[in-house]
């Protein structure tokens, strides 16, 4: 890592933020790991979402998913299988995508909080798992939710109905994006911002 | 090990990458040349069914690498240009044992043979180093180990010195030529083929010339500069 | 790998002015939810496939773009008609069907860039009012762009040494190494642009790259 | 173009990676070759400010690097190893315009001089190509013709040549001959000094050996092998 101390936001900041943007539209590239016949978009982006919070920190993490979902808006494909345009947002998991945002900069205020003084590899992992379970998955959900009741004017019971699928998957990410995190900053660590 | 192709063409879409390749791979040292873009990676890529044939056969041993992938991936172990897509975990031990531990290899066993084949590479001093923070020529022996520790019959190399200096690939071309097992090497680095037994150039996805390195590498040359 | 969903063509739609198209939308989108009539909203989503139809755009795109969102439809209005009433259903599946074939309608019309350009009219405000960086957004939009299918290949090649050595299905044998790869690269990548000269001098707001966190968290 | 530093050490965190170097480089064709993890690279990002002395000063013409980055920036370019980091914009044509816009080149001139560059090193059909399609070959001319667009007095190379096979090199080579500008190359692969002027040999950190290719390259053979 470059010792320069530089301006509070730096070229390589923006850098970051652009190419964890890019990891997260990569991961959306992946055959998706569909299950059966739930129509919704079961995705290994929110993997990516996770990482971006855990591994660069809230303000950067925040804006790799602010900058997917101007991507998004811009019409391009990086959405799982290969979606996007402005017609995401006002559909039915509109708030989901616009809750990455949230999401990532509260996992990676929470990493930078907790996690990153955690002592043992135990601790750490635990930190880590629970920093993403709760940006990853509740920040996420608790806009995603509402967002789906509002635009499909179903009950707010029926629409977290959604969200119930979509945890035990979520649940696996964040285990997964914690144990990630948790390696890259023993092998390879930069400070969370 | 034999290894044998059968007509093997490997199409991209509308391009042909290696048309109708038919060749036997038996000697212990084979060096594979060419110039950008003429089908070294896929060629090699062949070996262990990481790529399947469009159209023909590659017969590991006495299998098939479209039907018997799995277990010819752990008799053709793949040594990639980029040390860095291979070391997974922060220190060298741990990563070398994260792929025995992968393929159930009993955990008692596991750091005993760890410790072995970094001694057999002679960097068993770096068992506790952390992995990304070697030096280009440590990460790429490194990844060698973690491939070796695998006990592959054969080991194909896709341009293993490019990122290292005069030292290190002296280190590397040492242990190549100390290697037990067969070897298959990709290289743009010609000299590392003195002492090969074969080298096979290709050019445009077939094989332009067969022939030990004294006289396939001028020819190359004459053909390619 | 194709960047863009952009169909090339001559229709009406593709000649109005990026900026229309995407007010209009905007109209649409609030205007649907004025409204639990059927015989408006009936008429509209007809309308709204017509629009689409004028496109010409090649079916299996169409299809690609529809699939996931038809299935979403199909669930979120049998759901409506089971719960609540068959009308309420019909007033859901219309919204949907008319917010989504006219924003896909404006996608398959509208070039990337013409879109940029939108962007950078509606950030100039922001920009001028100190809380965003608008020249920075623009880089980070092109660089993203630049870096997909870079970090796509990457990931493949991890995913093929990995399988080599036998790690295909671990999840930690794919993203550890991606990530600590976009992580080096990130500090040449910078090197990179900053040795051609960025950020450009004549900038109006010395301190300007301050500010892009101010933007970040949305 | 005179480049002088004047005991600069760099130092990341405790460890001592320049260690109080004094050289002064006038010449125009200039070759920097060393192990691995020697400081070669350091070494060239201190020309034009890209790392800053921790201690000591580097001056390039009358400029100093710690306080006229901006302007050095300008006279000094720089082309990296690899070609895919240094390559920031999707097209070929907007990567190129990219440095040119950032120096507030007026936006009518810069089409012609985008065109006029890539004709001039051979590639003007790669224009409207994407970046990330292209060979390695292409991508480490487009890298160069990023630089030399901004017309700089200096272009320094770090390891231009590791992605190339044969006939690449030796465009690049003769590409390098034909520079109009001062060079500074950065190499692992000899056979690109000949005919250089001077050679400097780094070895932990310091100048172990400065003189003409004929006498450096044997010396560094002798001592790193
Ligand atoms: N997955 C793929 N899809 C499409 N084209 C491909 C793919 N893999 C390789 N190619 C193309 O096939 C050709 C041969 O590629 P290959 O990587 O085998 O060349 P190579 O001899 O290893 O080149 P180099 O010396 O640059 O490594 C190239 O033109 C390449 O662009
Ligand atoms: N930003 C940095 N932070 C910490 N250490 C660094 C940094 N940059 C370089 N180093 C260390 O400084 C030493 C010299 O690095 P440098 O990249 O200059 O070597 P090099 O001669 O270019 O090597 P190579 O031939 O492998 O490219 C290395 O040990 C490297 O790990
Ligand atoms: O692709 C989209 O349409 C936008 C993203 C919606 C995906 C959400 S995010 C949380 C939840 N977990 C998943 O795997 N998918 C959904
Ligand atoms: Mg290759
Ligand atoms: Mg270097």
């Amino acid at each position: 890592m470059t010792v320069r101390t530089r301006r509070p936001m730096s070229t390589q900041d923006l850098v970051l933020i652009a190419l964890f943007c890019a990891v997260i539209v990569a991961l959306g590239l992946l055959p998706p790991v569909s299950i059966a016949v739930i129509p919704v978009p079961v995705t290994l982006q929110t993997l990516g979402v996770m990482l971006a919070g855990a591994v660069l920190g809230p303000v950067r993490g925040a804006g790799a998913c602010a900058l997917v979902v101007l991507l998004t808006v811009l019409g391009l494909p990086v959405l799982s299988g290969g979606r996007g345009g402005l017609g995401v947002i006002p559909g039915p998991t509109g708030g989901y995508l616009l809750g990455w945002i949230p999401g990532a900069f509260v996992t990676g205020w929470l990493v930078k909080r907790f996690a990153v003084r955690a002592g043992g590899r135990l601790t750490s992992l635990a930190a880590h798992f629970a920093a993403c379970l709760v940006g990853g998955l509740l920040v996420v959900y608790a806009v995603g939710v509402p967002w789906t009741s509002m635009t499909t004017g179903l009950g707010i019971g029926k629409a977290a109905l959604g969200a119930a699928y979509f945890a035990i998957g979520d649940t696996l990410k964040a285990a997964v994006a914690a144990a990630v995190a948790h390696h890259v900053r023993r092998s390879y660590p930069i400070e969370p911002r | 090990m034999r290894i044998a192709l059968d007509g093997v063409s490997v199409r991209f879409g509308p391009r042909t990458v290696l048309d109708a390749v038919s060749v036997e791979l038996t000697e212990r040292r084979i060096g594979v040349i060419g110039a950008n873009g003429s089908g070294k990676s896929t060629f090699a890529r062949l070996l262990n069914g990481l790529v399947l044939p469009s159209a023909g056969t590659v017969l590991v041993g006495a299998d098939d690498t479209a039907t018997d992938a799995r277990r010819i991936r752990r008799r053709v172990g793949f040594v990639f240009q980029n040390p860095d897509n291979q070391i997974v975990l922060p220190l060298v031990e741990e990563d070398l044992a994260f792929g025995l531990r992968n393929t159930g290899v009993p955990r008692k066993e596991i750091p005993g043979r760890v410790r072995e084949q970094l001694a057999d590479l002679g960097i068993a001093a770096l068992a506790g180093r952390p992995s990304h923070a070697l030096s280009g020529g440590e990460k790429q022996l490194v990844a060698l180990a973690a491939v070796l520790v695998m006990r592959p019959e054969t080991v194909v190399f896709d341009e293993p010195t490019t990122l290292l200096d005069l030292r290190n690939r002296n280190r590397l071309r040492a242990v190549i030529a100390a290697l037990p097992q067969q070897a298959v090497v990709l290289t743009h680095d010609l000299g590392l083929l003195d002492g090969f037994d074969r080298v096979l150039v290709l050019d445009a996805g077939r094989i332009a010339y067969d022939g030990p390195p004294r006289t396939a590498v001028p020819w190359y040359v004459a053909h390619h500069s | 790998m194709r960047m863009s969903l952009y169909v090339p063509g001559t229709s009406p739609l593709h000649r109005v002015p990026a900026g229309w198209k995407l007010a209009v939308l905007l109209l649409c989108g609030v205007a649907v939810f004025l409204t639990r009539s059927v015989t408006l909203l009936g008429p509209a989503a007809g309308l709204a496939l017509v629009l689409l139809l004028t496109v010409r755009a090649p079916r299996e795109q169409l299809a690609r773009q529809l699939r996931g969102p038809l299935w979403v439809l199909a669930a979120v209005v049998a759901v409506a008609a089971l719960s609540e009433s068959g009308h309420a259903a019909l007033v859901v599946g219309l919204r949907l069907v008319i917010l989504l074939l006219t924003a896909l309608s404006v996608t398959l019309t509208t070039r990337t860039s013409e879109l940029q350009g939108v962007l950078e009219v509606m950030l100039r405000p922001l920009d001028r009012a100190g809380l965003v960086n608008a020249p920075a957004v623009a880089l980070a939009v092109s660089l993203a762009l630049r870096f997909i299918p870079e970090v796509f290949q990457q990931f493949q090649e991890i995913r093929e040494a990995q399988a080599a050595r036998g790690l295909r299905g671990s999840p930690l044998a794919l993203v550890v190494p991606l990530v600590i790869r976009v992580l080096r690269s990130a500090e040449d990548i910078a090197a990179a642009i900053d040795a051609r000269c960025y950020p450009p001098a004549r900038s109006r707001h010395p301190d300007r790259d301050d500010r892009l966190s101010g933007k970040a968290p949305g």
